[in-house]
């Protein structure tokens, strides 16, 4: 093992953890804080990834390869329609029963992959990265695509944001609120409803932003979702569930252990020895890397 | 009295839709176009058409259905070596026939089966002969992980090493799999002529941009891929496939007039943009194989049918077909590179037909069909 | 004025109020007892929205509200503290006191800060401000949760039990406070209280509860407490 | 008053207890006599839950040790401390919600709690043992009523009458008058004396009419640490216990 | 014993079934044969999760072992002595695996479909619930597990066929598995195995065992200070969920003639859960029901209109948990008891208990 494959496989081991820290961050909100088990998540990030080839269709053409700045807000707002209307007729009647979140928005994910099928057709949209982002950074030996760099960038940005949005913000003390105790912040005058819509709405906006920068680097096809979502959550629960930083520790950390796996081992089989390092990992520490007591999730 | 059923036995939904759902409406075409002109032996086809959802045992039981319920005289259907191997037994339980249109890693010849796609003779080593010819010595396999890449790639490496080329890696991505970053630091750290790709399905698209992204074209490492034809072409962005290779029996810019009919035929009713593969070819032309077969017997009993149709030979959108004893077919082999459209222009093709070898003899030695 | 007309709830199918009749002036200080589980909380939650209603009416300032979220009902001046404190257990102290704040979102008037008062009432809540509010004792999570009530400024203020594990000391703490909400605010309160001695000189009226019915009512300067002792009873 | 430890049924010998560095167990040491009753009182936040706590394993002490029958009990799980026969209220009503209230009674007052020992059906014993703690506590009417259906109060009565179900040889009462009344209250204390004797018996509450019809010695607790112990009427004159606990409430002035 | 209603009602459906060779068509037959299969893991679940509350989505892989035991077997058994499995010989394995061995003898694979799904499971529970891992977190977890197991079978062709699976098995126990009275030998053998599955499993629960897995299943702490040791009531239950997974991957492998590792992924073990929640969690019946009715209800419309069919079962899945969260059979006797689960009683006093 030569020096420049080391770097490659560290790069390889951030740009992964990027990926999965972007797959992941919606969830700190749906999940880590309202505790739904959102198992269409990754459909979420399905409609980044086709609003991106959207944006693509119709503002290509006019704007080139600035289409991209174009996608960004509308795969966030597309997203967070999505995520408002599936909150508003099924999960706020949910709430406090993680498991069954769990299994209805499994069907949702079942309907919306479905719908996309019949929308697009089950093969998938060319989404192509701007040729701006088409060039490396050349370190020595050392190949960093820009794509990647981008969705490194990507990554903390939406991070950075989540994270004072929930610890500094009012707004994250009244989300945090309710989700201790529901009954008592509405008694106090918090509109639990609304914040619930727009909590949940959010999560989704922030998956489907997620979206285009996985569009740019992954196929947008229906199932495109399915195969993030176990590791999304993965990275929840290693990271600690409800807490933010946590989960972008852990992200970085799983990428690190992928790319070691992948890199020492094979690929096919890095991916079984990740999941047996992610079990073995909670035997040590059950809460995750950055523990939050929650007992709306022990008690499910 | 006035109709036979025949069952068509596909994913229509799940990760495999993607290419199966083309490959029904290939069949479904031949069938309308053979009610139109009268049937087969005067008897109107009627449809049966099944989803497998991408689910193994789901195509067993629906295999299950069509046979014993629907009592279908013939099965078209499957894609996955997987979808296969669950439904054999049942059609060698209850006696039925399938014809299964895909290129495969061999190893199998039920009395059951037709195989119609290419065996590894007729595609994977056509496609080394090619490579080497080209002067790419390095190779570098790369492919999905189930069993068509990996056996397909078991007979590579014999003949790498027969041929005294350099196998300079190997690596196996879980199907539907979408992080290339470490294969791609592998092939870097390899450095190879030339990749031989069998991986399946989306992961083609993930691969391909991720390649493209850590600075490689055609021009500098080229690909030559298995599993991709004008369908996946399309999904994965024309722009980042130019220049690659594929080598199947078929592509849809072959100009004999069979293929420009079917063309014309199936744009005509699922649109003009449609793309159309070799999977879907070899599926359009089962159903006349199956035709011309119980015409020969003079019987719909699926047995006879098997029996009659070792030695049918048509022109096809393939070209010139004629079935083995063995159950497969004795097809010419083409390799394309890819340009505007998601089409392919053939750049190399077999001497002739090729004759299909169930077991390859380099890896296999002694196996043959009974 | 808060006024309830022939209030009903219940529990699915099982009813647990019967009609309650209940009213409270503007600055009274009202008790309300009773033995357990004959519906007192229920009322309360009724009242402040957190249980449905399946009948009758309920009046504050005049507007009816029995049909209004719980979060309308905080922001026309009801506050609630719950058995049990209801504290957001994961939340600082002052977090929690913070959480009074959103009851103010459309009241003009109002500043939106932490009154002095709080701190003034509970030093606690200045002394832990930066503790987890879980972590907190019994005693101080009760004084916490009152203060947090009083952030929201209201004109009704219902207590459930505020007294139940508190040590003597910090009860007659809690009296004072209270007092001086009541006369100093001008903050009407129902009180729910099994420590009689407490509830009657705290209050100026009662009313007894039995199975989901208001039994007894009348001014605790008129009424010995041994003469409501027999509600109590076995 | 220190007693001899061979005679002491639980001793807790020098523990510190502390969450996030803050501590709410100081080297405190206590021992109660086998067969005794004894009161703990102390202000809101002294550490009176957090030793019973410690007692009954749900937190481990940083330093010392819990003894119970000359046994050092601060090692084991959880269940293997109540097995040895010590049982808890706690302070919060912890009922089997998803049970009945006899079922509740009757899950208490097995013998043999092993996964290989449940399967057999309660005994004719623990029925009637079973049905008179439904008459005691007056849940009688309740029985199949699942415990989630309880109020605030009838679950409090319910988990007394699993603590008494569950016939150990130490019981510890957090606040169980909590949310009584007063006639409930008087009710409670008698059931209490009716235990000690047989039964070891720690109470804590906050009551002092209570705490005087429990007419025991008392160990006062003050920031995590013994402050004083003694009798009611002592520790009533005593002005460091008025002020940090007492204060000056109503029922002294009335009964001095 | 007075039987109750819904006993002979049981009865009566199982005496139906038992008849059902008689008036059934072939295929109905096999397709009813499979459901009755898979019931058995549904009962598994119920218990597992239904009683314990512990959801797992990683039912998959005990069925998985149960199923990959004994296709072993008659794997071996399909081939000829002294010959390697076909799949083995095409992925290059010279000599047949150390663990491949022993399952060449039938009481050999036969106990080992008992004992490796029940194994694996007390594994994994005590794993989890001695770490006091609850709620979401062992969902999580054992959907790792399994998918880790799924990969692993995928990737080791040469030891497990892979992709495709164990398949063309000819003989079981001197049987033809391919002659023409198989299958209604079939069907009855699994009918037994559905019937003592849920006769054996109701007595159970009927014990105070069934009682004290609901209470841990509401209050864990609590049972634990009552002198219960929770994580070997889970991990007890977690087995016999684990044990009903395998015989049901057993039956079905044997039905089906072969076990892929996608008929064992998180879509089988996710659908499997639904089934039991829309038959009803808490009750066996209920349980067992929603799965071979929801199989078969799959079966009809996904062949008649396949695109639809997603559709019907993704609302399907939303709606059992938004109208029916005790299932088809909490909505059959909602008037008799209130379900205590969808409402937990008073958040107020339970956020700031001492977390008992
Ligand atoms: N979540 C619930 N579900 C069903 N019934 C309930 C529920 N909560 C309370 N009840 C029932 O409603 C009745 C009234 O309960 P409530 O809590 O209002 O009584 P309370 O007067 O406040 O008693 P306490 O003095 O014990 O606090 C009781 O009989 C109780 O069993
Ligand atoms: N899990 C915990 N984490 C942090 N601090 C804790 C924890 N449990 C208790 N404490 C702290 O320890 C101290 C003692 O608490 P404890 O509950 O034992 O008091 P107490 O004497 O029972 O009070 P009360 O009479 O109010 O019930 C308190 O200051 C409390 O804040
Ligand atoms: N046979 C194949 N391509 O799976
Ligand atoms: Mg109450
Ligand atoms: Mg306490």
């Amino acid at each position: 093992m030569d020096f420049t494959f080391i770097s490659g496989q560290l790069f390889t081991g951030l740009s992964v953890g990027s990926i999965l820290l972007l797959a992941a961050l919606g969830l700190a909100l749906s999940f880590g804080l309202m505790r739904v088990i959102n198992m269409a998540h990754g459909e979420f990030l399905m409609v980044g990834g086709y609003l991106t080839y959207l944006a693509a269709q119709w503002a290509g053409p006019t704007l080139g390869d600035a289409y991209l700045w174009v996608a960004f807000p509308l795969a966030f707002l597309g997203a967070a329609l999505l995520g408002a209307v599936m909150e508003f007729t099924v999960i706020r009647r949910l709430y406090g029963r993680p498991l069954d979140t769990l299994l209805a928005t499994f069907g949702i994910s079942l309907i919306l992959q479905q719908a996309a099928r019949q929308l697009f057709g089950s093969t998938g949209v060319p989404v192509t990265a701007p040729a701006w982002l088409g060039g490396a950074l050349q370190l020595g030996d050392v190949t960093l695509p820009f794509v990647r760099l981008f969705v490194i960038a990507l990554a903390l940005i939406v991070l950075g944001g989540m994270w004072w949005l929930l610890n500094r913000s009012r707004f994250g003390m009244h989300v945090r609120a309710v989700n201790q105790n529901r009954e008592m912040a509405a008694a106090l005058g918090v509109n639990t409803r609304s914040l619930d819509l727009l909590v949940f709405a959010l999560g989704a906006g922030v998956a489907g932003a997620a979206g285009v920068g996985l569009a740019l680097i992954a196929p947008v096809n229906p199932t495109v979702g399915a195969a993030y979502i176990v590791n999304a959550f993965l990275v929840v629960v290693v990271g600690g569930v409800g807490s933010v930083l946590g989960g972008a520790v852990a992200a970085v950390l799983l990428g690190f252990v992928t790319a070691l796996a992948e890199g020492f081992t094979s690929v096919s089989l890095a991916q079984a020895i990740l999941l047996v390092l992610v079990v073995a990992f909670l035997q040590w520490k059950p809460r995750g890397l950055i523990p939050t007591k929650s007992r709306a999730l022990e008690e499910a | 009295q006035g109709t036979v059923k025949v069952g068509v036995l596909h994913s229509l939904t799940g990760t495999m839709a993607i290419s199966e759902i083309t490959v029904a409406n290939a069949a479904q075409l031949a069938i309308d176009e053979i009610n139109a002109a009268g049937g087969v032996m005067g008897r109107k086809i009627v449809v049966v058409k099944e989803d497998g959802a991408s689910d193994w045992p789901t195509f067993a039981t629906k295999a299950e259905k069509l046979l014993t319920q629907d009592r279908v005289a013939t099965v078209f259907g499957g894609w996955t070596s997987a979808s296969r191997k669950s439904m054999l037994p049942v059609f060698e339980k209850n006696g039925g026939l399938l014809f299964y249109p895909v290129q495969f890693e061999g190893n199998e010849c039920s009395p059951n089966i037709i195989y119609t796609g290419a065996q590894p003779n007729q595609q994977a080593l056509p496609a080394l002969e090619w490579a080497l010819s080209k002067g790419y010595k390095k190779i570098f396999l790369l492919g999905s992980d189930y069993v068509y890449p990996r056996t397909a790639n078991l007979i590579l490496k014999k003949h790498i090493a027969a041929k005294k080329a350099t196998l300079s890696g190997e690596e196996y991505v879980a199907l539907g799999g979408t992080e290339f970053s470490s294969v791609i630091n592998k092939i870097k750290a390899a450095k190879p002529d030339v990749i031989i790709n069998t991986l399946n399905g989306d992961s083609n698209v993930s691969f391909f941009k991720q390649y493209q992204a850590a600075g490689y074209k055609a021009s500098t490492l080229p690909v030559i891929s298995f599993s991709i034809a004008e369908q996946e072409a399309q999904a994965i962005g024309t722009g980042l496939l130019n220049g690659q290779y594929a080598t199947w029996n078929y592509f849809q810019s072959l100009p004999n007039p069979a293929n420009k009919k079917f063309v014309a035929a199936y744009q005509k009713k699922y649109g003009a943009g449609a793309a159309i593969t070799d999977p879907m070819a070899h599926a359009y032309m089962d159903v006349y194989l199956w035709k011309a077969a119980v015409e020969k017997a003079k019987s719909f009993e699926p047995m006879a049918v098997r029996k009659a149709i070792v030695g049918i030979s048509m022109d096809s959108p393939l070209g010139r077909i004629t079935v083995a004893p063995n159950g497969s077919l004795t097809q010419a082999v083409y390799t394309g590179v890819s340009g505007a459209g998601g089409q392919f222009r053939v750049v190399a093709q077999s001497k002739g037909v090729v004759k299909p070898e169930p077991y390859d003899k380099l890896a296999f030695p002694g196996k043959t069909c009974p | 004025m808060l006024k309830l007309e022939g209030v009903t709830a219940a529990y699915g199918q099982s009813p647990v109020l019967f009609g309650i009749d209940l009213e409270i002036a503007d600055a009274e200080a009202v008790t309300l007892i009773g033995r357990n589980g004959v519906g007192k909380t229920t009322l309360l939650r009724a009242i402040t929205g957190l249980h449905p209603v399946t009948g009758g009416g309920v009046r504050l300032n005049g507007a009816q509200v029995e049909r209004e979220a719980a979060f309308i009902r905080a922001r026309s001046g009801l506050a609630y503290v719950p058995q049990g404190r209801g504290l957001f257990g994961h939340l600082t102290v002052e977090e929690n006191l913070l959480m009074g704040l959103p009851a103010l979102s459309g009241r003009a008037t109002a500043k939106r800060e932490i009154p002095d008062l709080v701190y003034d009432l509970f030093p606690i809540c200045r002394d832990m401000a930066g503790r987890r509010a879980g972590n907190l004792s019994g005693g101080q999570q009760q004084q916490v949760a009152i203060g947090r009530a009083l952030v929201t400024q209201p004109r009704y203020l219902l207590l459930d039990e505020p007294t139940e594990g508190i040590q003597p000391s910090v009860v007659q703490e809690i009296e004072v406070a209270l007092t001086r909400i009541r006369t100093e605010l001008r903050v009407a309160v129902l009180l729910v209280e099994q420590y009689l001695d407490f509830a009657w000189s705290f209050a100026d009226r009662y009313y007894v509860m039995q199975k989901g019915r208001v039994v007894e009512t009348g001014h605790t300067a008129d009424t010995p407490t041994h003469a409501v002792q027999r509600y109590l009873g076995v | 008053m220190p007693s001899d430890t061979h005679e002491a049924l639980l001793d807790v010998r020098d523990i510190t207890v502390s969450f996030d560095g803050f501590k709410a167990i100081t080297n405190l040491s206590l021992s109660v006599p086998k067969g005794s009753l004894r009161v703990l009182i102390g202000p809101n936040g002294a550490g009176k839950s957090t030793l019973l706590d410690t007692i009954i394993g749900k937190v481990r002490p940083d330093t010392g040790e819990v003894r119970f029958d000359g046994q050092v009990i601060s090692t084991l799980p959880e269940h293997r401390i109540a097995g040895l026969g010590i049982c808890r209220k706690f302070q919060a009503p912890g009922v089997l919600e998803g049970l009945s209230v006899r079922e509740n009674l009757l899950l208490t007052a097995r013998r043999d709690k092993g996964v290989l020992g449940i399967l057999k059906s309660p005994t004719r014993a623990e029925q009637d043992r079973a049905d008179e703690l439904l008459h005691l506590t007056g849940l009688t009417g309740r029985a199949d009523v699942p415990a989630a259906l309880l109020a605030h109060g009838e679950k409090q009565w319910l988990e007394i009458g699993m603590v008494v179900a569950a016939d150990p040889q130490l019981l510890l009462l957090d606040e169980p008058t909590a949310g009584m009344t007063a006639q409930e209250t008087a009710q409670t204390a008698a059931l209490i004396h009716t235990l000690a004797g047989r039964h070891t018996v720690l109470v804590i509450d906050h009551d002092m009419h209570f705490v005087e019809l429990l007419n025991a010695p008392i160990t006062v607790l003050h920031q995590g640490q013994v402050f004083r112990e003694g009798d009611l009427h002592t520790l009533r004159a005593d002005p460091d216990v008025m002020e940090i606990y007492l204060g000056r409430p109503r029922e002294l002035v009335a009964h001095d | 014993m007075k039987l109750s209603t819904s006993t002979m009602a049981v009865i009566a459906v199982l005496i139906a079934l038992a008849f059902a060779p008689l008036y059934l068509g072939a295929y109905p037959l096999t397709l009813l044969g499979r459901v009755l299969a898979l019931s058995i893991a549904a009962v598994g679940v119920m218990v597992v999760w239904g009683r314990a509350g512990i959801l797992s989505l990683g039912q998959g892989l005990f069925f998985g072992l149960g199923g990959y035991a004994l296709a072993m077997h008659l794997k071996l058994v399909a081939t000829p002595r002294g010959e390697l499995p076909d799949f083995m010989l095409y992925n290059g394995v010279e000599a047949l695996p150390w663990f491949w061995a022993p399952f060449a003898s039938a009481p050999f694979a036969l106990a080992m479909v008992l004992i490796l799904p029940a194994a694996a499971a007390g594994l994994v529970a005590w794993l989890m619930f001695r770490r006091r891992i609850t709620g979401v977190y062992v969902s999580i977890i054992t959907q790792a597990l399994l998918l880790a197991f799924v990969t692993w079978l995928n990737g080791s062709q040469g030891l497990t066929s892979g992709t495709n699976g164990v398949t063309d098995f000819q003989t079981f126990l001197g049987v033809n598995l391919r002659g023409p009275n198989v299958a209604n030998g079939l069907y009855w053998v699994t009918l037994l195995f559905v019937a003592l599955a849920l006769c054996g499993t109701a007595l159970l629960l009927r014990t105070p065992f069934g009682a004290i897995l609901t209470a841990i299943r509401d209050n864990e702490n609590r049972t634990r200070f009552l002198g219960f040791n929770p994580a070997a009531f889970k991990i007890a239950a977690f087995m016999l969920g684990g044990l009903l997974a395998g015989v049901s991957g057993a039956l079905y492998t044997l039905h089906l003639g072969t076990i892929s590792p996608a008929m064992i992924g998180t879509a089988f073990s996710i659908e499997l859960v639904v089934w039991v929640a829309l038959g009803g969690r808490a009750s066996l019946i209920g349980a067992a029901a929603g799965l071979v009715l929801g199989q078969l209800v799959k079966d009809r419309i996904s062949s008649a209109a396949p695109d639809a069919w997603l559709y019907v079962m993704g609302s399907l899945f939303v709606l059992v948990v938004l109208v029916m969260p005790q299932g088809v059979a909490g909505l059959l006797q909602g008037r008799r008891r209130p379900a205590p689960l969808p409402t937990p009683p008073s958040p107020l006093t339970r956020e700031v208990s001492d977390a008992v």
